[in-house]
Parts: structure tokens; C-alpha cells; sequence
């Protein structure tokens, strides 16, 4: 399951949707909003999605890890919408039945997710500047 | 002439100024509505950097249009 | 800060003892108790720890990861005692700015557990036998 | 002759029916102390299988052993 959320991601609930009797494995990555990006300090972050083809995409990237790496389930959240210094931005969780599948499927869906899944995020900087993160360039609001 | 009903998020809906519109064209293609908006609106970003999606697929530049086809222009994409 | 721990793992405590501002990312791995061992049914585990040596052992191991990898805090519990299918054996923890060291450092910690901490483990099978994991030719209790 | 504390762990705690022991030995190193009481009880890991450790700290099987110390013979770990 892949999915877009505009409302905070309740680990626990998405935790439990992994477990299962088989599974000896389970690897998570939790991706949190940092004070600090390219040494610039971060005050607030906006992420904005084409929800549909966001949560398409992202069944893909799911498939492919499950294709390439004989996992049992696969979880990916992403947040939309304002987030603050520590909220929690993106949960990917991965159970197998050993741990090398785990990390490997982990790692392979949150890299995919950043490369591929139509996501945006504008950083909101202590100065008062705003950057679209990966557009160069990006004129203040 | 078409009705394309045309979404933007990110950068493109700020410079837009809204996030959706339906625009009637004569464009053929996607890139050809992306550079006739451009134009129309100012878009700093160049079809390099964007990928167009139809009807909420990935679609190449080159795909021809339909009547009340669906267009997005994907900025850069920065999750996570 | 390395654990054993006779009791079940809390894991809300212990991911926000890692939270940071500065942390971008947190990588964790969850090993659990799973049906199938080498194809053999699994109806319960053991886990026994030289826990003094254990904790020792299991801090130089954090502290390897945070030198090699540049991590921001890292947390490794493990349990002792006997546990059912599907609980919570082992829990590692990491943060670090960016996700590549929180990954490579949780993957680090748990590998070098398995190798090198004095904890053991007995397996109880569906058919009444029982082996320590790792011992060949143990022989049934 | 030496007191030396002995604990043991798993397959050789259950060999031996108890978890700690206090011995008196004249052996004059780790190895020597696991390969008596191997005889002694019949321990079925050769000691190429297991560490020893010596006051809670992993140690060489050539370690010398003085009055009071702790010994732990460690079996094959399979933590995880």
C-alpha cells in the first residue's frame, strides 16, 4: 500500500498492518523534517502531491521491491501539507522473512519514491526565504 | 480546437496563480500546450525539467491530445 | 545505549529517545519471532544473554557504527526470556542526518549483533523437538 | 589451587544442570579450565566452538587465571 496522506502518519496502526506470522523481518525508514538542509536552517516544510499518479507510482515502486526481492508486505506514507521541525514526512516499512530482503526492499522504495513520485516540497527557511527544493532558482513568496 | 482541462502543482501552480484550469487549445501535442502556456503565462521552468502527464498517467511529451484529456506538467520532484 | 532486556520492548519510548532536530532520517529493524526456521515450525523461542558482556559488547558496536557512519544516535534493545510467534526479539534504532549512514549503521548494528554479542537462542518446534540455534546435534530436552 | 567462578550459558548450562559454579583448580589457563571441566561433566562443545571470557570481558584461551576470577565459556551466539 502506497498512499498519500494530508493528515499525520499514525505509526503504530501502519506497524501492525505489517506484521504477520512469517515475517522474521522488519525494516522502517522514517524521513523527518531537519533543522538544517544544504546548511541552511529550515524552519517549515509544505509537500504537495498529484495524489492519483503519486499513489500509482508509488504501487509500482511497491511491486518492483516485492518482484526484486521476495518480500511478504510492503508500506509507504507520504505526508502533504505543513510540517514542523521534527514532524514525520515519509514511512516506508518492509517485512521478510529475513533481514537482508528487508533493508534492500526498504532502501530500493524510498529512493524510488524521491526519484519518481510527482511530490513537492517548499522549504521554509529561518530567514525568510522559500525554495521548491530541486527547482534552482525558485523566487521568494 | 480541444478542451484540456490542465492541473498545477508546485511551482508552476504558484506562477499560475491557481491550480487548475480548462484551456482550449490547438496544441497537438503535450509539448506543444506546455509551450503555448509558457508562453502565455510566464513559466520560468523549461520542458526539460518538467514531465507531462495525461490523464493521470505518465504520458511522453510527444502523446497527442484529445478532447477533454486531462494534462499535468510535473516540476522536479522532491520527496520525502 | 545497547539493552537486554527481560521484559517486552517499548518502541514508543525508544524512537523518541532518538528524535533530533538535526535528523533527517531513522532507519529501524524489528526481528521478530517467525513461523518457519529452516523450514521447521517454530512454536516458541529462548533467548538467554551474558547480559553484562552483552551490553559491553553491543556498545562497541554502537560506537563502530556512529565512527564509521557519521549516525546522529543509535539505540539496540534485545530481549531474553521466552518469546511467542510474532514477538518482538531484537529492535534497532538510528538517526543521522541524511538516509544512506542510517540505513548502512542499522544494518551495521544488527549484523554485528548476530556475530558477535553473547546472546543465545533455543527454538521450539511444532513437533515437541528443541535445538539452540546455531549448535549443531544439540540434542532434545 | 585456585578459586574461579564459573557461569554458564545455554547448551553448557544445561549440561551441566546449574548456572554458576564455584570451582577450585589448578589450572593455569582459561583453556585449561574448560578442557577439566569438560571431562568432568562431559560437555559435548569442543572448546574450538566457544570464547571464553574472564571478569566480563572476552579474553584469549591462553589468559592466566588468578584466585577469584570470573570465567564464562561462551557456546556459538545466534542472537537476533
Amino acid at each position: 500500500m502506497f498512499k498519500i496522506s494530508a493528515e499525520p502518519i499514525h505509526l503504530e496502526a501502519l506497524g501492525r498492518a505489517l506484521h504477520d506470522v512469517a515475517a522474521g523481518a522488519c525494516a522502517t525508514f522514517e524521513g523527518r523534517v531537519r533543522i538544517k538542509n544544504d546548511g541552511r536552517t529550515v524552519q517549515s516544510l509544505e509537500y504537495e502531491a498529484f495524489a492519483p499518479l503519486a499513489e500509482k507510482e508509488g504501487a509500482r515502486i511497491l511491486e518492483e521491491a516485492a518482484a526484486r526481492f521476495g518480500i511478504l508486505k510492503a508500506v509507504c506514507v507520504h505526508r502533504t501539507g505543513r510540517l514542523a521541525l521534527g514532524d514525520l514526512a515519509v514511512w516506508v516499512g518492509v517485512t521478510s522473512e529475513h533481514r537482508g530482503a528487508a533493508f534492500d526492499a526498504c532502501r530500493y522504495i524510498i529512493d524510488q519514491t524521491k526519484l519518481r513520485v510527482p511530490i513537492w516540497k517548499r522549504e521554509h527557511y529561518a530567514d525568510g526565504t522559500t525554495v521548491w527544493v530541486g527547482v534552482a532558482g525558485t523566487p521568494p513568496v | 480546437m480541444k478542451t484540456i482541462r490542465v492541473q498545477y502543482f508546485a511551482l508552476l501552480r504558484e506562477e499560475r496563480g491557481l491550480a487548475e484550469e480548462t484551456v482550449a487549445t490547438a496544441a497537438a501535442t503535450a509539448a506543444e500546450l506546455y509551450d503555448e502556456l509558457r508562453v502565455r503565462h510566464g513559466f520560468t521552468l523549461p520542458r526539460e525539467r518538467l514531465r507531462a502527464a495525461v490523464n493521470e498517467e505518465f504520458a511522453p511529451w510527444t502523446a497527442g491530445l484529445k478532447e477533454g484529456d486531462a494534462l499535468v506538467f510535473l516540476p522536479p520532484v522532491a520527496g520525502g
